[in-house]
């Protein structure tokens, strides 16, 4: 089946962003498709290539750049919520894109299920 | 079948899906933002011809409070928004009854036409759903 | 001491943790979304009125006129602005943020 | 329809709003912070066994066992890892997070 | 009296930037002295130069700077905190530096009171 | 007195300062990194000299549960740093027994030695405090 995630919270502040990779990895590996994850609210700093987390723990950000790389997997940032965070496009992570709320839209309507991870 | 004519009828086929979509609304404004940009996907997901509707329970009621004055905390004041739903052809405004007893609210105190369910009723409105967004 | 509640008491804990803790001497203020807790009609209604028989309690009027409450404040209920948020931070030694 | 909640039932009341819309043919994901209402002892036991006699309840194993409460699970709820999760979301038409 | 701040959530997504920057500007006008701003957890997305809210609304990080400039308020970013978040020194906004946990420690030591906003 | 005497004084003063610390934590862990990061702000606190407490309640108390293994979560394992806090002479670690009870959690099951007081006691260590810093 093809599933969209939607992600309302940043990295490390919330467990949203570590529980809907885990998602992501679960669904992938029983053959299902990840057709998009839309990051939303503080979601959007999820997509920022200057986190720096201690050497001892996960590496949020770069893990979602690894799922798109190796699953070609969709990861889009709202615009409109960035501008508003100040997520630019200089600071993308590799695999991110920023796009329109239309996005989230058009995943609830293309995906087969749409699930929410927030706080 | 032509690949042009199997195209052709794929695009059509995709632009008559209708989903039926429910916004969750459970936060008060202002403490967060969850309110405000759950209202702009609103008014974006009515450029999509979908269904679309708005829940209202717990602290969302809040969201709909006539006399929202935001001037001396400094913050934009969205909830005209709500007015202007109507012209986005969004009507469907479901509010639940429970949840403005417990806060001691009247319907009259809405700054919007709505429909109060029961928590039952609300329960049943969203199972109709195709997706659900919350936040 | 000062105790300082900021969340709505129909979701979370923390106006009733904090009034289990607060006592005679301190103060209660309400800011942001726990000011719906000083409204009349509100499910915590019953527990603020209870709270002012032991110590005031504070409500910040501009965090009530925007969420439309400024006419709705239990009686009692004291309401102070910007300046009397910082008045009874100096008044009291300590505070406590219920987050 | 899937019902996920992901707060901690004593620090938030989005369970209790779950559990009073959630009914019969649907089901109740707990995970993050919500594994410790599917513990033995806690607040919410009462209302997840209630629950229970209505609808499947699940609680996520990795949240339980991050939380230390891998062994303290109320009987009847089923403990899930992240691959039952994705079977969940599969199962049910719809879901809704209560956040 | 010597007043001292603590901030723990990102600009617009929850309201206690908000409140806190209502909270020093009365202070001032009593005639406080605001001797820091120390801005922890998410707190540290109140120092980029990058949002760029909507024109209608408020915007929350140069006020910050403005009160800096106009205060001399010294408004600390964690520095850790904003390692693990992307916040970095070339992005900070005007009146704003990164620097320790030890400053907060140090704010509740020399403050007369110490003020926590948070979600 | 010389500048440089009242300069001395006044340094020598400061560093004499030595304020009631107390660490207020509601929040249970790994679902915010509030846990998380109050525990960097009290090592960090230990070098200063000061009187720190740590107060456990609410569902802060679920912090020191033993047993806590994150591998699953891919999320870092640091509650084992509570056990470290008595290497920083941290050692006043207060928990709410009424939170205990709501949660059917027993001392035993926790992973540091710690005063168990009731909400009464709780408040009144709150109030003896200088600061009080919650996350």
């Amino acid at each position: 089946m093809n599933i969209g995630l939607l992600i309302n919270e940043g990295p490390y502040s919330h467990q949203a962003a570590d529980s809907a990779w885990q998602f992501a990895k679960a669904a992938l590996a029983r053959g299902h498709r990840i057709q998009r994850v839309f990051f939303y609210n503080d979601g959007v700093h999820n997509a920022t290539k200057l986190t720096e987390p201690p050497q001892d723990d996960r590496h949020i950000v770069n893990r979602w750049s690894r799922l798109a790389e190796e699953h070609g997997t969709d990861l889009v940032v709202c615009v409109a919520a960035g501008l508003r965070r100040g997520l630019v496009e200089e600071n993308l992570a590799p695999g991110f894109r920023i796009s329109g709320l239309g996005q989230l839209v058009e995943a609830g309507i293309e995906s087969d299920r749409l699930v929410v991870f927030g706080d | 079948m032509t690949q042009v004519a199997e195209d052709i009828e794929r695009e059509a086929g995709a632009e008559a899906v209708v989903k039926k979509f429910m916004f969750v609304n459970r936060k008060a404004p202002h403490g967060t933002i969850y309110a405000l940009e759950g209202l702009e996907v609103v008014l974006i997901s009515a450029a999509f011809d979908q269904d679309v509707s708005l829940a209202f329970l717990d602290d969302g009621v809040y969201q709909l409070l006539k006399g929202q004055e935001t001037k001396a905390i400094g913050v934009k004041n969205f909830s005209p928004t709500y007015r202007a739903l109507e012209g986005y052809d969004v009507e469907k405004l479901y509010v639940e009854r429970e949840s403005l007893e417990a806060r001691g609210i009247s319907e009259q105190q809405l700054l919007v036409a709505v429909q109060v369910v029961s928590a039952g009723e609300m329960a049943e409105l969203m199972e109709q759903q195709d997706v659900i967004i919350s936040s | 001491m000062l105790h300082i509640v900021n969340k709505s008491p129909t979701e979370r804990s923390a106006l009733a943790s904090c009034l289990a803790h607060a006592r005679k001497g301190g103060a209660v203020l309400l800011i942001e979304d726990a000011v719906y807790a000083a409204t009349k009609g509100s499910a915590a209604q019953a527990s603020v009125e209870r709270a002012l028989r032991e110590l005031p309690v504070y409500a910040l009027g501009p965090d009530l006129d925007a969420r439309g409450m400024g006419a709705s404040v239990i009686d009692g209920v004291k309401v102070v602005d910007y300046g009397g948020f910082v008045d009874l931070v100096i008044e009291h030694r300590t505070s406590q943020s219920w987050l």
